[in-house]
């Protein structure tokens, strides 16, 4: 199972998933309604480095990280 | 000596600014420039909070250490986790190097990318409440993926 | 207050720089950024040595804090007059400004134009004697005039 | 009499002059081999103001400073 964490203001707990590609992940979110307001602005790291596509693989143990809009300082 | 330091709540700007400067002194830069962020009383807030993801704030900071290293210059920062209060500071950042053209572009480039790209997420601090700052905040790379 | 301040010999780098944050830090600004000049060991010298031509140096920092004040901004500096050892500070300029562009732009160009403009001369100290930095300083405007 | 400054490295008394501009100035240094060195580089002020023109007018009590080229910080 890969685990999401969801950053910052996004504040919920970690959840495991069984999902070998990011793709899956966007399936399994599309009907949470609160989530997707954010899923439009937030960005994916995969065991800490950020991702630009979908097709990326997901292994069991991987770490996938959603980081909303930011500004530190 | 770590050149990234997380502390809770305000930075206390003189202990870290002196001892970087003690600390690098003497070892032949000829520029040492901190930037020192100091939180503004305005639109009512007491302050700000800051959640921070170490893990990619580290990758993004080594990724700068080594620009800054192949430049012979050295990179420092300190910032703030939870609650800093207005007219105390939560961000300094700072870099050294033998020559000042390229202190003064790093300073200038290394915070603007900071603003632009460090995980760090800011909220006023609103009667006594966070309130995330979300219309000053940037899209991170690839924001929007899962949409 | 006074925002420029001349010292014989080395400039004491963390009373200065710990006194204009402690003075600067319930302005209201958001950013302060001190650029400190340090001495390097080089071409076998043991120090180097300015003197100061203090009034066209009020003028010419006095136009400068009359541009940041236009913006906002409000400009401190320090310098040493006489014989500053290696590895000490002979020099630190600093900006605050509400606004953190406007001070990056400032200690850029104020220190540029300050390199350029400030009527100050170097000296390298070699064997204990004072030798002109000639070839390290700027023509200043009208250069040549009676020539 | 305008009083003339030699400043930084030209490391010289000061002057008294009898002159009404600095043409008159410039004619007044003409046989000091040493100091046309220096004059090829160096800036001129009259009264803390940099001037780029001989013909500027000199009253008695103006102070007239020569400027070598500067090196701050």
């Amino acid at each position: 199972m890969a685990k999401v964490e969801f950053l910052g203001p996004l504040s919920r707990e970690s959840i495991e998933v069984d999902i070998t590609n990011l793709a899956q992940l966007k399936e399994f979110f599309k009907d949470d309604i609160v989530l997707q307001e954010w899923l439009g602005i937030c960005a994916v790291a995969l065991n800490d480095t950020l991702i630009c596509s979908l097709d990326v693989k997901v292994e069991p143990n991987d770490k996938i990280s959603l980081l909303p809009p930011v500004c530190g300082g | 000596m770590m050149a990234l330091e997380l502390f809770d709540g305000p930075l206390h700007v003189q202990e870290i600014t002196n001892r970087w400067f003690v600390d690098m002194c003497d070892k032949n830069y000829g520029a040492f420039i901190p930037f020192v962020g100091i939180v503004r009383d305005e639109d009512g807030i007491s302050g700000l909070s800051f959640d921070i993801y170490e893990p990619i704030l580290k990758n993004w900071f080594d990724s700068w250490q080594i620009k800054a290293k192949a430049q012979g210059a050295y990179l420092l920062m300190a910032h703030s986790r939870g609650d800093v209060p207005n007219h105390t500071s939560s961000y300094i950042a700072a870099v050294v190097s033998p020559q000042r053209k390229i202190a003064l572009k790093f300073i200038n480039d290394f915070v603007e990318d900071f603003k632009a790209n460090a995980p760090i997420w800011k909220y006023d601090l609103v009667d006594g409440k966070r309130v995330y700052a979300k219309e000053r905040s940037h899209l991170l790379i690839g924001a929007g993926l899962l949409k």
